[in-house]
């Protein structure tokens, strides 16, 4: 826990409350543990996220190192089955969704002109229920075998599919480490969405009509919902699976006539909602950067909304199309084909207006808006090898090959994980007081973008070549030996890359220039207080009467207002 | 593979599986692995320049017509079967759009990026007009990606119908495939023929009179498993408590390789599957040829050997047809020298690998059910010389 | 905060209360509505006997008893805003009364399954889905069970301030929410799932 | 808001919450672990609840935060000293949505639909003097459906229900569809020829566009096409369509339009 203090300490409050002195290590943790303040709680979200964004990473280099070559010898079958779980589970559940709600603790009360979140007490326990299960989830991996036999860590892929959690072919507690983490992290996910929507709602300052509502805010509310409805699905199939394995129920017991299919489609009703959760808020933060890197306001507000809206509501009906190959009749893979091939719809149209946004604008190329940039063109690739996937034949080849591994990781790095590097340096300013160094940046930019084209991009070309994922080593001269040999050199440029930007985090900490106010010279409401903000965030709860109050303030004479 | 596997044909294999199989049998660690690295790139570079115009066209003559037909580059974009070459039609027509759609968008892109960069400082006394949008245009783009998506999802339906309604005409070759951790048993209900690893087909003309299908059957006896092999067919899964159904035609010969496509546990990697797609006489004689009984061993290591197979626990789990051993866990022996591979794909089958099989499979393949069987040196050698006799 | 003329008309947000309750209730229908799906799904597939025309009998007075405590609690609410704190009280204790009778007969027909039936968790999958779906019913009802109590309890004790109206209206959303839940689980279970 | 000058309300830090996580935690580990850990898990569970019950219950617990010193305040926001580009379009509104005026979306549809129909009755024209009236509809129905596609020309001569409802909505979507996009193209292209542009070059274009594609999307059609008299129909939807759409008269687009005004369901300024 004290590792996070690194990035977090700076966020202390003067202390007017509790004994120790500021700043002191007791200090910090006292107030961490105490605190019920969203901004606080915000960036302990983001600092713990990153913190297993580092640590699952590094998971990823260890797999791509043993796949560099083929027939290599650097992992044993069961370590690299164990890495693969562990950074898949990870990276969505101890990464994606803590750095989204992070973003979301710290910045809607900011948005929305409110002092704190509508339930401070409960953001704090969903913080730290998140926080606990990745423990739970780590914490296997001191299990009985040791560290180098990787314990009794979880083997059985992220999405774990039945039978192999059965008790028959997954057994110790491997498999219940994952469910119970997953489970108690669930409930994390569900206090701190109803927290999220009911702040949206009901917490909003005078005049910020839904019809205003920063675009950031409006994904984060389509996302809050679909993390409430489609979080009880994956907690109710994990509570079967914790019934099959300690009651002896059979849900998942193909041999007491339960369905193994039935583990697919329950967990797919939340695991492809769970993909627009974590896209959704990149969506968000490209809605802030784009506009104000541009000087221009969103193009098409409401068709944002709405394309954001159906998207949330198309992807409940889509969770089949990850099940194409279980034999569904065709009637059923034509229902989830068409269905898929309608998410594209609102999702082309969102590419279209961030272009239509830049159109006529005056671009400047600071650090958000570079990464915004790689994100447009990284989204784009991952949404049309997003169509290719829909069309279910040819599914039916590329389902379960790197192909895949391609695309998710074109959505999930290129598009999610390029927009939160976007978020951090645009929002740094406000949270730290300090400008994050434009050079560091430029570096960490670069090599990043460079290491995860050049570790991706093959993997598109050794799934056309029938390598499927999650096999631990291949054969020479099956056409994938160069594609895997460039991909996991790639993997050392992202990993210096992701060094240069902790660095950057820590060193323009310390040695950054202030950054004021309102650094971009943006129009929404948290550029309106001072970086950092106070624990009360504005003296004043202000009033808007425009999308871009703070467009209004600057130019009276040509005030948004007039036009809206 | 063309004749009968017998010793000469053995080494042909072996030969053949050493042509592309040269750097894989690695014996070092991860620095030996760094060594390989630098190999490797000496000997791809031009082999890699050739795939990547390959991969990135898709559009070139089958590979690997030499090497003793054997395909192990398994490119969905070279079908030689009926469901892949459909399947192939319509990927052709996606990747048209999207190759389309990702040239317009990123020429947008890269267009408004350029012409509308911040030029100087000049720049920065003015904000530019201030546009909110334009319905107008708003419909345009969601119009056009309708039309797309129509179009799109017309073929998609009449492509799953295509493939997934084909009726199987009388004289298909019919299959029960039967996934296991980490194999695959093969049976061939029609003919009474039980193997594994490697499916035999015969080969389909196009012409009508020379169609012959196979069909798939496919079940689980554990988890899920899912049948691969990217030029004959998609995947379709093998699920426990299920029959799932497939098929392919192929209109190659030459020998397919395919993987496992769904995690099935510690040696999924080492879940390999060989489809061996034969001229229908070549196919015929292969059948006869697995009908036939297996001669008792005369040899005397051999007879030897068959003594201990039978006093050992081996046939709790193997099977040898005419014999007592029925266990069904493991691949059934019957005609085991017919394969190619063993292990599912982890080695070729030779006397040495089935030497150091018999020894201990953990050594070839770690993880996998069949435990070491700590038999002595001498048991060791006269059950591979029995278990060579199986042919 | 805005250099814009000055707003005029009053500025009114829903209650937050209302909102994270109408959320919770979302997100539980969701949970339900997988366990029911699990439960249709099973339906009929079981290997192995008891099946569910042979054990299970249509449960009339709980049914009852549950459905009617949701009138109980809205004339008990009804008494609450007409400033009656004695009917309040009685309604009150009646619905809680009504929801422990339920329990109850939920406790004696599992007991009655487990002992004489011999059906568990275990024993197929109907047992399986069974279990788990009323379980989780009757999960609910204590939960909500426990929050009449604390509520009677704490206002007995003249504990809870006049404005907390609201918070005890939320209370009866909740268990209304709770019997909508029965209405569906008894009809697939007790009425639908009983031909097999 | 009921506070003292220079002092806000803000909720009061409680340990609670964590304790209450923590507690939960436990029972979880100890699933894994030992069921001992799972009672003291509950135990620190419910001390973590009962605590924050205590926390909220009757009121929430609030402290005083003083407000910062004046000098570290967030400075007011100053009028920014750039000029704002206009655009420029008439008068007054220089901030507009664009086109100002345009056909009206409607007579896309109907446009769409007036040129689908001309088309219907060529192309069933077509089909009943050289096969029968059901060919062509069958014809493009095969498209999306899998037994006409792989069906021989004597079943595409006959009556096929499936073909009929697929052939119509595809032809029907198709055309609105078409029909909106020249709504939306016709006003970008050169006034003068406009009968040649949107009735002739526009159909030629989507005609070789389908013509390259046609193997892919639609096998059977690109087998039995018959290109002069795919061309014409085409032709005749472009002149039709584009004809109802030119036709029809422009209106203004709607300028500005409070969204909550539509709504209605939340309080709003008042213009001045």
């Amino acid at each position: 826990m004290n590792h996070e203090t690194l990035d977090d300490n700076f966020q202390i409050p003067p202390p007017e409350r509790i004994g120790a002195e500021r700043g002191s290590l007791t200090r910090i943790v006292q107030e961490m543990v105490f605190t019920v303040d969203h901004k606080t709680l915000g960036l302990m979200y983001i600092a713990s996220g990153l913190l297993f964004f580092v640590v699952s990473g590094l998971m990823a280099v260890m797999i791509r190192i043993q796949l560099a070559v083929p027939r290599n010898h650097f992992l044993d079958p069961d370590v690299f089955n164990r890495l693969f779980t562990m950074h898949g589970t990870a990276m969505v559940f101890l990464v994606g969704m803590p750095i989204i709600f992070g973003f979301a603790n710290y910045l809607i009360p900011l948005m929305i002109g409110a002092r704190d979140m509508a339930f401070p007490r409960l953001n704090a326990f969903g913080f730290w229920v998140f926080f606990f299960s990745g423990l739970l989830l780590y914490f296997s991996y001191l299990g009985a075998p040791g560290l180098y036999a990787a314990g009794s860590a979880p083997d059985v892929g992220w999405f774990a599919y039945s039978p192999l959690t059965a008790k028959a072919f997954s057994r110790g507690h491997s498999t219940d480490y994952w469910t119970l983490s997953l489970l108690l992290g669930g409930i994390g996910s569900i206090a701190t969405s109803i927290n999220i929507i009911v702040t949206t709602l009901c917490l909003r300052c005078k005049g910020m009509i839904l019809g205003r509502l920063p675009l950031f805010v409006w994904m984060f509310l389509v996302v809050a919902f679909l993390v409430i409805i489609a979080m009880p699905p994956l907690s109710a199939c994990q509570i079967m699976l914790i019934l099959d394995r300690y009651c002896g129920a059979h849900f998942f017991d193909t041999q007491a006539g339960g369905s193994a299919v039935l583990w697919q489609h329950f967990f797919w009703i939340f695991g492809h909602p769970e993909v627009y959760i974590l896209i959704l808020p990149g969506f968000a933060v490209a809605s802030e950067v784009i506009p104000v890197f541009s000087r221009k306001p969103i193009f098409g507000y409401p068709v944002m909304v709405a394309a954001s809206v159906m998207i949330g509501f198309i992807s409940l009906g889509v969770w089949a199309h990850h099940m194409f190959t279980v034999g569904m009749t065709s009637i059923g893979n034509t229902f989830f084909a068409i269905s898929t091939l309608l998410v594209a719809i609102p999702t082309g149209i969102k590419i279209f207006n961030w272009i239509g946004t830049m159109y006529g604008g005056k671009l400047r190329f600071e650090l958000p808006m570079l990464f915004c940039l790689a994100f447009l063109f990284q989204f784009l690739i991952a949404g049309l090898t997003g169509v290719m996937l829909a069309i279910a034949p040819f599914d039916w080849q590329l389902s379960d090959s790197y192909f895949v591994v391609a695309h998710f990781h074109y959505v999930l790095i290129g598009g999610l994980l390029f927009t939160i590097f976007a978020g951090l340096y645009y929002w740094y300013p406000k949270a730290l007081g300090k400008m994050p160094d434009f050079k560091l940046g430029l570096w960490h930019f670069i090599l990043f973008t460079v290491g995860f084209h050049i570790t991706f991009f093959p993997q598109h070309i050794s799934g056309f070549l029938g390598m499927p994922r999650r096999i631990y080593t291949y054969d020479a001269g099956r056409g994938w030996d160069l594609w895997n040999l460039i991909s996991t050199i790639g993997v050392f440029f992202q990993v210096i890359g992701i060094l240069f930007f902790v660095f950057n985090l820590i060193y323009s900490y310390v040695k950054g220039k202030k950054a004021g106010d309102d650094p971009w010279d943006a129009w929404s409401l948290e550029w309106a207080t001072t970086s950092p903000p106070p624990s009360y965030n504005f003296e004043t709860i202000p009033e808007v009467r425009s999308r871009r109050p703070l467009w209004d303030l600057k130019h009276p004479d040509d005030p948004d207002w007039k036009y809206e | 593979m063309p004749g009968p596997p017998d010793r000469a044909g053995l080494i042909q294999q072996k030969k053949a599986w050493q042509f592309w199989n040269r750097s894989c049998r690695p014996e070092g660690d991860m620095f030996s692995g760094l060594n390989r690295i630098i190999f490797c790139v000496s000997r791809r570079i031009a082999g890699a320049v050739l795939w990547l115009v390959l991969a990135a066209f898709a559009c070139s003559p089958a590979y690997a017509q030499d090497g003793g037909q054997m395909r192990p580059v398994a490119d969905m974009f070279q079908p030689l079967s009926r469901p892949a070459e459909m399947i192939h039609s319509s990927s052709m027509l996606v990747l048209a759009i999207t190759a389309g759609i990702f040239v317009v968008v990123t020429t947008l892109l890269v267009y408004v990026v350029w012409k509308f960069r911040r030029k100087g400082p000049e720049d920065d006394l003015k904000e530019p007009p201030q546009i909110y949008g334009s319905t107008h245009i708003e419909l345009a783009w969601t119009v056009v990606p309708i039309l797309i998506t129509f179009v799109l999802i017309l073929v998609t339906s009449r492509t799953i119908g295509e493939i997934q309604n084909r009726k199987m005409p009388e004289n298909a070759v019919q299959i029960r495939l039967v996934g296991h951790q980490w194999w695959w048993e093969v049976h061939y209900p029609k003919e009474g023929i039980v193997t594994a690893n490697e499916i035999h087909v015969p080969l389909s003309r196009r012409d009508g009179a020379g169609e012959r299908p196979t069909e798939l059957i496919l079940e689980s006896a554990d988890v899920i498993h899912s049948f691969w092999v990217p030029q004959l067919a998609g995947k379709t899964d093998l699920i426990p408590n299920r029959k799932n159904r497939t098929w392919i035609e192929p209109f190659a010969t030459g020998t397919f390789f395919g993987n496992c496509a769904e995690y099935c546990g510690t040696q999924h990697a080492n879940m390999l599957l060989r489809v061996i797609v034969e001229e229908p006489e070549a196919y015929e004689r292969w059948v006869q040829k697995m009908k036939a009984p297996v001669p008792v061993p005369q040899a005397e290591l051999a007879a030897q050997g068959h003594k201990a197979f039978y006093a050992n626990s081996c046939v709790n789990c193997h099977k040898v047809d005419g014999t007592n051993a029925r266990g069904v866990f493991g691949p059934d022996l019957t005609k085991l020298m017919t394969r190619q591979t063993i292990g599912a794909g982890v080695a070729p089958l030779t006397p040495e690998t089935l030497h150091a099989w018999v020894r201990n499979p953990q050594t070839l393949k770690t993880g996998c059910l069949m435990p070491d069987m700590k038999l002595l040196d001498s048991e060791v050698d006269s059950i591979t010389a029995y278990l060579l006799t199986l042919k | 905060m805005t250099a814009a003329p000055a707003q005029s008309l009053e500025w009114k947000m829903p209650s937050t209360r209302k909102v994270a309750v109408i959320s919770l209730i979302l997100t539980e229908s969701a949970l339900f509505t997988i366990f029911l799906v699990a439960y249709l799904f099973y339906m009929g597939r079981s290997l192995n006997p008891p099946y569910p025309s042979q054990v299970l009998t249509f449960p009339l007075f709980a049914t009852i008893a549950l459905l009617s405590s949701s009138f109980t609690i809205v004339f008990s609410e009804m008494a609450l805003h007409r400033g009656n704190r004695l009917a309040f009280h009685f309604w009150w204790a009646l619905t809680i009364a009504l929801g422990a009778y339920f329990l109850w007969f939920t406790g004696t027909e599992w007991k009655h399954l487990i002992f004489t039936e011999h059906l568990t968790l275990a024993t197929n999958v109907f047992g399986t889905t069974f279990y788990s779906l009323v379980g989780l019913h009757a999960s609910h009802v204590i939960i909500g069970l426990f929050l009449l109590t604390l509520i009677l309890v704490l206002s007995l004790l003249g504990k809870i301030p006049a404005d907390h109206t609201e918070h005890i209206e939320m209370i009866s959303w909740y268990w209304h929410f709770v019997d909508v839940i029965w209405i569906v689980v008894v009809t697939v279970v007790y009425i639908i799932s009983i031909r097999y | 808001m009921s506070e003292e000058p220079n002092k806000i309300e803000l909720p009061a830090p409680t340990c609670w919450p964590i304790v209450a996580a923590f507690g939960l935690c436990l029972v979880f580990a100890g699933l894994v672990t030992s069921l001992v850990v799972s009672a003291v898990g509950l135990l620190t569970g419910l001390i973590g609840a009962v605590g924050w019950f205590r926390d909220v219950f009757p009121h929430p617990k609030h402290e005083y935060v003083e407000l910062v010193p004046e000098s570290e305040r967030a400075s007011s926001i100053k009028r920014s000293d750039r000029r704002v580009e206009h655009m420029h379009f008439g008068e007054g509104g220089h901030r507009l949505r664009l086109p100002v005026a345009v056909h009206p979306y409607l007579s896309g549809v109907k446009g769409g639909l007036a040129g689908g129909f001309v088309m219907a009755v060529l192309a069933c024209a077509w089909g009943a003097v050289f096969h029968t009236i059901w060919y062509p509809i069958n014809l493009l129905a095969a498209a999306g459906v899998p037994s006409l596609a792989l069906a021989g020309v004597q079943t595409l001569q006959q009556f096929s229900a499936l073909g009929l409802l697929v052939g119509t909505v595809t032809h029907l979507t198709m055309s609105i569809l078409i029909g909106l996009l020249y709504v939306v193209l016709l006003p970008m292209l050169p006034a003068r020829f406009e009968w040649f542009w949107g009735g002739i070059m526009t159909p030629v274009i989507w005609t070789a566009l389908v013509a390259a594609s046609m193997r892919l999307i639609n096998p059977l059609l690109a087998q039995h096409v018959d290109w002069p008299w795919f061309i014409v129909c085409q032709i005749a939807f472009g002149m039709v369509g584009g004809y109802v759409v030119f036709k029809s008269e422009k209106v203004e687009t709607i300028q500005s339009l409070p969204l909550a005004a539509k709504l209605g369901v939340e309080a709003q300024h008042k213009e001045p």
